[in-house]
This record gives structure tokens, sequence and C-alpha cells, in this order.
């Protein structure tokens, strides 16, 4: 039970991923989806970056040619949650241009009726 | 270093820097350009493929100046190369089998982004086929939802299509935002992302016992993640939307190989990043196989209610998806060797049953109704004997590729005694005869009394003949002569450690 | 300093509840945004100055724009159907 | 009245309204239209409700009768029990990772070590994120380039206005024609306009600054291209579409765009190629804390910022106007 106070961090990565999980899956509005989608790759990135960090250690850029281990954090995290930001930037837009559409089509951002109306209209 | 072992590398640049041409050519320039990317890669997978069986043993290929925890590095290996072979191949096909539907479905100002789209998913499927490194793996795993959920939106002009794709996408990204927490725990304790170093890290943390809970969970998030995004038992129902509704083409590359895609990294996870006898403590594989009997008795019923030949098909899809469950779930090499072989298996019938329905479809109006398609198997002989062939297959009847995977399965299952073994031949009986329950009815609705007045019928494209008379041979090759390709592939499932 | 990481922590977990339970899409995404700002003040915490100018450029800036736009747009959308309703 | 008065001037009002897509050219004004047009729009608005009502009490019986009653209720409850377990299964797993910020954490093992203690010597990047992002594991940041073109692929497909063969618009259910474009040129704000010709140049100037500077302090391609997007974003609102076009088209995006990626993957295919065969690549590394040093890392990082700025810049397009 320490432990979670140790690393409080990721208890709150982890509780901010089943709030969005959640949102995402409970909520019948699309663009509350997108922003439960949203907070959980944020809460996943936050769980993933906080892995690199080690106390008292500096950003890794290297200054005035200090290159021992013991000056900086570790690089790795970091750089793979950049490539994450950028993924659910583009996957948001796609989510949002597609509500568009739907809302063009149905005029409802209710993801339950815009099924219902859907099933009735025949292609 | 000779020069055919850079062919994976040149094939995954290739499709990439393909998708990115194809979205500036125009409409018809962009289906030349595609067509000779597909048929280079897939020269190039079986030379390499020829090269790896010649030599007998996989080989590393370092992507950058430096060596493999550092950088990145793909490994080459005689199942991966038979898998990219096979990929790039139906790929090839099912877009020559689709083709005047592609150019009918969308814009002709945007009928060159579909061909964008295919490459990157050909691209994106080759990665996960050769990545020997899980955050690559998780990258290119988005590149393949993307992709796939564009197939299925590119109809946007029918609601039905939106609608199936959003309920997709959103449940794709459930399943590689598991994948990814997978992942980041793995990388927490163990320290690498390359998948030899994690398997000798976990075997260690196995023997000491030291984070047993954590590993317990990543098989459970693995297993889960990958679950939902290959539309296994309980997590399948985007399925029939997304496949019922798509283009022709787009619904025979979806079923038949990106679902493969993500079965394979999960393969690929299990055997050589966890190891099967982690998996097998953890009893993961107990699971799998539920899902996998589950898929096939459920996934069979659902389809013999369905009133609509698309949805029918899709429905068969997750009832195969539930086989190769099956096999996973047996947990042994042989078991895996026969998931192995009912994915190329049913990578060769699917795509084949579609292009057949996307015949009829043109022969009955575009409608893919029981009622509208009777006896379009008349109207369009190829179309109807090549949707016999593939139920034929389908069901397992001998001398189609069908009956090779079953034979595999089954001996599979006898090897392993317990329980399990009863389970799973009684599952394939009762599959067997579901499969037969909804090909044949749906084949004598294509075969008898067609309608008397002339249906608006589309001249069918020499494209799509040469598509089905390839399909045809194929599946009567992998019927009839398959023993070297169960040879390749249990050499490949030995080579694979 | 522990406390003001809590605070921002905290500060966090409210923003997630607070968006799952309001009713109104303007006030989630203006929440939303405040979420990436904080987000942004953490990547700095955590000594990844890259990620705190990508998060602030990328995903407290675009992201929340497209969200706007989106809003906007559905609401053009209201406007023309009613102008074209009027017209025929 | 006075309260009323200065209400309608705050921002916030102008920020609702801005999003609620009022369009009244003037609103501080008194005259007599505006209030007619206001009245006429409330009534035409309870007409609305009245309509979307009634479609939603049937919609409503529509789904009561499908038996979605239970359905509902057992999916919220589904859903909250997963969302239970799954925090109570994580916690668990968290509180027996590594402690948060130890260093003898597994992470911090032989991988981490080389990237600092050599990453300088061998990518000569001072900032080792961008040298281990564009050297070391450079296969990601190509399949992650391409992430963000299919994304922008996808978006084009379904919000581009489909225009024929022959240039015209070609009318498609459900979109508006070309007439109702005066509803995208915005009220040209005399107060938005001024300060975007102050601003515009300042960030453009930083975003490009972070894009060259990437390998020596933080930022890099992506970052930079999405601050000159904002820049191009912010131009587009303050001066409208008829500005833009003059220097940025839906043919600018392609080609710069398609340029940009493809001396991407040619820069890394010759890098991955000489490394795989292990033959020496001859790009200079140059002194670090140059600009032009850490060999190909200067020129990616340009690419990159290309892309994600038209990338971005067309992500705002589309969703505005669904044209350039």
């Amino acid at each position: 039970m320490i432990q979670l106070f140790i690393n409080y961090y990721e208890t709150v990565a982890v509780i901010i991923f089943s709030i969005g999980f959640t949102t995402m899956l409970l909520n019948r509005n699309l663009i509350k989806k997108i922003i439960g989608f949203n907070f959980m790759d944020c809460a996943i990135y936050l769980f993933l970056a906080c892995k690199g960090y080690v106390e008292g250690r500096k950003a890794p850029i290297i200054i005035d040619g200090v290159q021992s281990m013991e000056a900086y954090i570790n690089p790795v995290p970091s750089g793979l949650v950049l490539t994450g930001i950028v993924v659910s930037v583009s996957v948001t837009a796609f989510l949002l241009a597609l509500t568009i559409r739907l809302y063009y089509r149905y005029h409802t951002l209710d993801i339950e009726e815009i099924i219902v109306l859907s099933k009735k209209e025949e292609d | 270093m000779n020069l055919v072992q850079n062919f994976p590398f040149l094939s995954i640049i290739l499709t990439l820097s393909g998708g990115v041409v194809c979205s500036v050519l125009k409409g018809s320039n962009a289906r030349k350009y595609c067509y000779f990317v597909l048929t280079s890669v897939l020269v190039g997978s079986l030379l390499t493929m020829a090269y790896v069986l010649s030599t007998g043993e996989s080989y590393v290929y370092m992507m950058g100046h430096f060596p493999a925890p550092w950088g990145n590095e793909i490994r080459v290996g005689v199942l991966e190369t038979i898998m990219a072979s096979l990929f790039s191949g139906i790929m090839l096909l099912s877009l020559m089998g689709g083709m005047h539907h592609i150019f009918e479905d969308t814009e002709d100002t945007k009928s060159n982004l579909y061909f964008t789209l295919v490459s990157l998913l050909s691209a994106s499927l080759l990665a996960l086929v050769y990545t020997n490194d899980l955050f690559t793996g998780y990258v290119f795993v988005e590149i393949n939802t993307i992709a796939s959920c564009a197939l299925v939106m590119i109809r946007y002009r029918s609601g039905k299509a939106l609608v199936a794709t959003v309920r997709y996408l959103f449940m794709s990204l459930l399943g590689s935002g598991l994948f990814l927490i997978g992942i980041t725990i793995l990388y927490d304790i163990t320290g690498h992302l390359l998948m030899e170093n994690i398997a000798q890290s976990v075997s260690v943390l196995f023997q000491t016992g030291t984070y047993a809970f954590p590993l317990s969970v990543v098989v459970v998030l693995f297993s889960m993640g990958l679950a939902i995004k290959s539309a296994c038992f309980p997590f399948h129902t985007w399925l029939p939307g997304a496949h019922g509704n798509a283009t022709v083409s787009s619904s025979s590359i979806l079923s038949g190989l990106v679902l493969k895609g993500y079965i394979f990294l999960l393969i690929k996870i299990f055997y050589r990043v966890i190891g099967m006898n982690i998996i097998f403590h953890e009893r993961a594989t107990n699971v799998l196989f539920i899902f996998g009997v589950f898929a096939m008795i459920i996934g069979s019923i659902k389809a013999i209610q369905e009133k609509d030949l698309k949805r029918m098909l899709a429905y068969s899809s997750v009832a195969q998806i539930g086989y190769i469950f099956l096999g996973i779930g047996l947990g042994t090499e042989a078991g895996i060797a026969a998931a192995c072989l009912h994915i190329i298996v049913h990578a060769i019938t699917k795509p084949m049953l579609f292009t057949a329905c996307g015949g009829f479809m043109d022969v009955s109006g575009g409608s893919k109704k029981f009622s509208d398609i009777q006896g379009a198997g008349l109207r369009d002989k190829l179309s109807g004997i090549a949707f016999i062939v593939g139920a034929m297959s389908m069901i397992g009847i001998p001398f189609f590729a069908g009956f090779i995977s079953k034979v595999y399965l089954t001996t599979a299952a006898i090897e392993y005694s317990s329980i399990k073994t009863v389970v799973a031949l009684a599952a394939l009986a009762i599959s067997t005869l579901l499969n037969a329950c909804y090909y044949i009815p749906a084949m004598l609705v294509l075969f008898t009394h067609p309608k008397t007045e002339k249906v608006h019928t589309h001249p069918r494209s020499k494209e799509m003949s040469l598509s089905l008379y390839i399909f045809i041979g194929l599946n009567f090759l992998m019927g009839c002569f398959s023993q070297p390709i169960v040879n390749a592939v249990i050499q490949g499932i030995a080579m694979f450690r | 300093m522990n406390l003001f990481v809590m605070l921002l922590c905290l500060f966090l977990i409210l923003c997630a509840i607070s968006v799952a339970l309001t009713k109104d899409i303007l006030t989630s995404i203006i929440i939303y945004m405040s979420f990436s700002l904080i987000m942004c003040v953490i990547w700095i915490l955590l000594e990844s100055p890259d990620l705190a100018i990508t998060e602030a450029a990328v995903g407290a800036g675009i992201t929340t724009l497209l969200f706007f736009a989106t809003f906007k747009k559905i609401h053009l959308i209201d406007e023309e159907e009613e102008r074209a309703s009027h017209e025929d | 009245m006075k309260i009323r008065e200065d209400y309608e001037q705050v921002g916030w009002r102008k920020l609702i309204h801005w999003v609620n897509a009022d369009l009244q050219e003037d609103y501080i004004s008194k005259d007599h239209v505006i209030h007619d047009q206001l009245h006429l729009k409330e009534n035409a608005a309870q007409e609305k409700n009245k309509r979307i009502d009634e479609l939603k009490s049937s919609l409503q019986a529509l789904a009561k009768t499908h038996g979605k009653q239970w359905y509902e209720k057992s999916y919220r409850i589904f859903s909250i029990f997963v969302a239970v377990a799954m925090i109570i299964v994580l916690l668990g797993v968290v509180s027996q990772l590594p402690s948060f910020g130890d260093p003898s954490n597994p992470a911090n093992n032989e991988v981490s070590e080389r990237y600092i203690e050599s990453g300088l010597q061998e990518t000569g990047a001072v900032n080792i994120v961008a040298g281990m992002i564009l050297d070391y594991r450079a296969f990601d940041t190509l399949g992650e380039s391409h992430v963000l073109f299919i994304a922008a692929v996808s978006v084009l497909i379904l919000l581009r206005m489909d225009y024929g063969s022959d240039g015209k618009l070609r009318k498609t259910k459900g979109i508006r024609d070309e007439g109702y474009d005066r509803m995208y040129e915005p009220r040209n704000d005399l107060i938005l306009q001024t300060v975007t010709r102050l601003l515009f140049p300042m960030i453009v100037l930083f975003g490009i600054y972070v894009i060259l500077n990437g390998h020596i302090s933080a930022g890099g391609g992506f970052s930079g291209g999405a601050i000159v997007g904002a820049a191009l974003i912010l131009y587009n609102n303050a001066f409208g579409f008829n500005k833009t076009k003059r220097f940025f088209t839906y043919n600018t995006f392609k080609w710069v765009s398609f340029a940009s990626l493809i001396t991407y993957a040619l820069l890394k295919t010759y890098s991955f190629y000489t490394g795989a065969n292990h033959l020496h690549s001859g790009i200079p590394l140059g002194e670090p804390g140059a600009i032009l040093s850490s060999g190909l890392i200067l020129p990616l990082n340009i690419c990159v910022g290309c892309v994600v700025a038209c990338t971005m810049y067309t992500f705002f397009t589309m969703f505005r106007k669904g044209g350039m």
C-alpha cells in the first residue's frame, strides 16, 4: 500500500486511465467518447514517461561536456512518448472527421440514436 | 551480407513510400503503381523465402549503424517470409478482384487515396510480421488500425459504413491502449524493448518469482488487447458491420489479412517474448482455447441466421478466427503450427468468397440480400464456381485447402491428452456441421431458379476473372500438394525460438 | 515541492472526473484543454522538456483547436439546414 | 440595462457567440433589424427544438420496443464493473512495480547508458532524445510520420468537398454548395487582424527556431511543425481563405508532404542500408553544438517539420470549410 504513494505518478496515471476508459465505454455522446479516449492516451503516456525519471538527475541535454550516466535521466521513455503524442493527435483528428460526417447525415451526436437511425434506412 | 537479405527491409520501405507516391498520382496511375509495388514485394519475399530455406536458419537485419538493443532490428525466418509473401500475394489478388467496385464507390478525385491506404496497410502488415521490437510493433499496429478503418470508411456515402467505422475504430483503440499498457509494464520490469532481451529477463524473473503478479497482468493485457483487435469471440461485435458494409476488396483484405497480422504478432509475443512454458503456467492458453471454442460455435450460429450474404461471410470469419485461437489455445508447438496453417488457408479462401460475392452483386443490381441474388451463380458462372470451391474448403471437404488445416488441428488436439482434446474434437465436429448448415443453403439460393427478367449486369472485368482463376488454383494447390508448405511451416516454427 | 506535485495530480483527477460527469460538451472541451496544459507542466517536472513542448504545441494547441472547429461546424450545419429549409 | 450592456462586451460572451456561430455582423449596434432577426431566430429555434423533441421521443419509443431497456441498464452496470476491476488490478500492479525515481530500476541498464555516454560521439546530437529518435531508433519515427500522413489522407477522404473532374463542386447529399462561402469568410475583426500582423511572423520564426535547434535544445520536427501550423491557422482565422489561398492551396499541401516524406524515406533508406551492410556512411557529424552538426538529424527535422505543419493546417481547413 505504501508503494502506491511512492509511485504516485503511476497511481494517478492508472486512475485517469480507468476514468478515460469508462468515459469512452459508457458515454453515448461521440465527442465525449473522443475526449475519454484522449484522457486514456494521456494517462498511458504519463505512466510510460515516469518510468524514465531518476531522482536528482537532469533532462538528457548534454551541458558543458558532462556525459556521465549519473547526470541525466533515461531518454528512452521520453522518446517513445513523443511518438505516442503524435499518434493520439492523428487518431483524434480522424475520429472528429468521422463525427462531422455522421452529423451531416444523422444530425445527432448520440451513438445509440445513430445506430437506430442507420438500421432503419436502406442503403 | 548478400543482396537477397536486404529484400525484407526494402519491401517495407517500398510499400511505405509507395503510399506517399500514390497520394500524388491520378487514380489509374496510382492503380498501376500499386500493382507494381505489390508484385515486387511478392517476388522479393519469395526470393527471401528461397534463400532462408536454403540456409536453414533465420537471420537478423540491423536497421541502422547500431546493433540490436540500441537500434531497431528485424528478424527474417522461414515463417515470416511465408507470411509476408502470403499477405502481399493475397492483397494483390483481392485488389484485382474488386477493382471496378473501388472506382464505383469512391469519387474520381479520391480513388488514388484508396491505393495510398492499401500500400500503407501492406507496409504495416510486413512490419508486424518482421519486427523484433515491441514498440515498433505498437507504431505499426497504429498504422494498421487507421488504415483498416479508413478502408471500411471509403464507402462513406452509405451511412451504415460510417457507423461501422466508428464502432470499429473505438474498439480497436481500446485494444491498442491495453497493448501499450502491457508494453509499458513489461519495459518497466525488464528494462528492454527487444524481444530476445525481454525473453531472457522474463525467464529469469519467472525462476526467481519476482514481479510475478505484474507478469501475469502483462500476459492478460497482451492477450486481451490483441484479442479485441483480431475480433476474438467476446469482442467480435464490430466485425459483421465493418466487413459487411465495406467495398468488395476492402472486406476481403480486412478479413483475410488484417486480422491475421495481429494474430501473428500475438503468436510471436507468446512464443518468443514470454515463452510457452510461462504462458502455460499462466493458463492464458486455456482462456484463448475457451474463446476459440465459443467463437466457432456462436459465430456459425449467427451466420446461419443472416439474410445478407456479406454479413454471413463476416460471421463465418468470426468462426474461422475461433479455429485459429483454438490452435493457439492448445499451447503445444503442433497447435501453433496448425494455427499458422489455418491462417494461410483462411487467407486464401475468404478473399475468394468475398470477390465471388462482389461478382454476384454485379449481376443482381448491386444488392447483397439473399432474396435479390437468387440464381446469381448461374448468371455469373466463374463467381459461382469460385463460391463453391470456397464453401467446400471452408466446410473442410478433402482435396480443398480447408481440409488440410482441419486435419492438423485434430492431430494437434489428439496429441494433447486431457479434457481439452475431447472439447476440441467436439467443437471441431459441431462447427464443421454448422459451417455446412449455412454454406449449403447459400449455395442452394445461388444456383436455383434464376430470376427471369433482365437485371442490369456489369460485364466482369478481365482482372477479376484472372484473380478468381488464381484463387481457385491456389486452393487446389494447397488442398492437394500441401506437404511442402506444411514442412516449411513446421521448420519455421522450430526456427522461431 | 512535493505538495505542488500533489496539487497538480489532484487537479488532473478532478479534470477527468468532471468531464465524465458534465452534460455540456463545450465545458468538457475547455476542461480537456486545462488538462493538457497541466500535463505540460508535469512533463517539465519529470525532466523531459521535449515532451513539454510537443504536448503544449500538439496536445493542448491543435487537439483543442480541432475540438472547437468540430463544435462550430456542428452549429454551422444546423444553420444551413434551417437556411435550406427556409428557402425550399 | 447597464449590466446587460457590459455583459455583452465581455470576451467570454463573444467566445460563446463565436462558438455558437451567431452570425450577427455587429453585436453592439442597437438598430431594430437586429432585434427582429433575434425574434425570428428565437421562434425558429423553438420550432426546431419541438421537431427534435418529437424525433427523440419517437426514437426512445423505438429503442424501448427493441427491448433496449434492460440492455442499456446492464451495459451501464457492466462498464462500471469493468472500470472498477481495471482500477483494482492496475493499482495492484503499480504497488508491485519498481519504485519511482530509484536509480537501480531495471530500466536504467546498459541501453540507456550507451545512449547517454556515447550518444554525442555517435550521433553528434547534444539533445540525446532527438539523437535517439532520429538515429538510434529511427525506424519508429519513420513509421510515426506515416501515421500522421495516413490520418491526413483519411480526413481528406472524409471531409474534402468532392470536386468533379471538371473542377465544379459536385452536389453530394447533405453538403451545401459554394454559395455559402461568405459563411467561411471570418468577420474582418480589426483587433484580430492587427494582432495577427504582429504575432504571425514571431510565431513562424519561433517555430523555425524550434525545428532547426531540434538536436541542440529541446524541441524538434514535431513540436516546431505544430507551432508553424498553429501560426498558419491563426493567419487563416484573421485574414480568411482568399488571403491564405495566395500562398497555401491543396496542391502545396500535396507536394510539400510528398517531397518531405520521400526525402525522409530516402535519407533513412541510405542510412539503414549502409548500417546493415556495415558500409561506412560518409556523413560528417560536425562539431557538437553547431546548427549544421549531427549528420542527418537536421534535414530529417526539417522534413518532419514541413509534414507536421502542412498536416495540422490541412486538418483545420478541412474541418472549417472542407477545402483550401
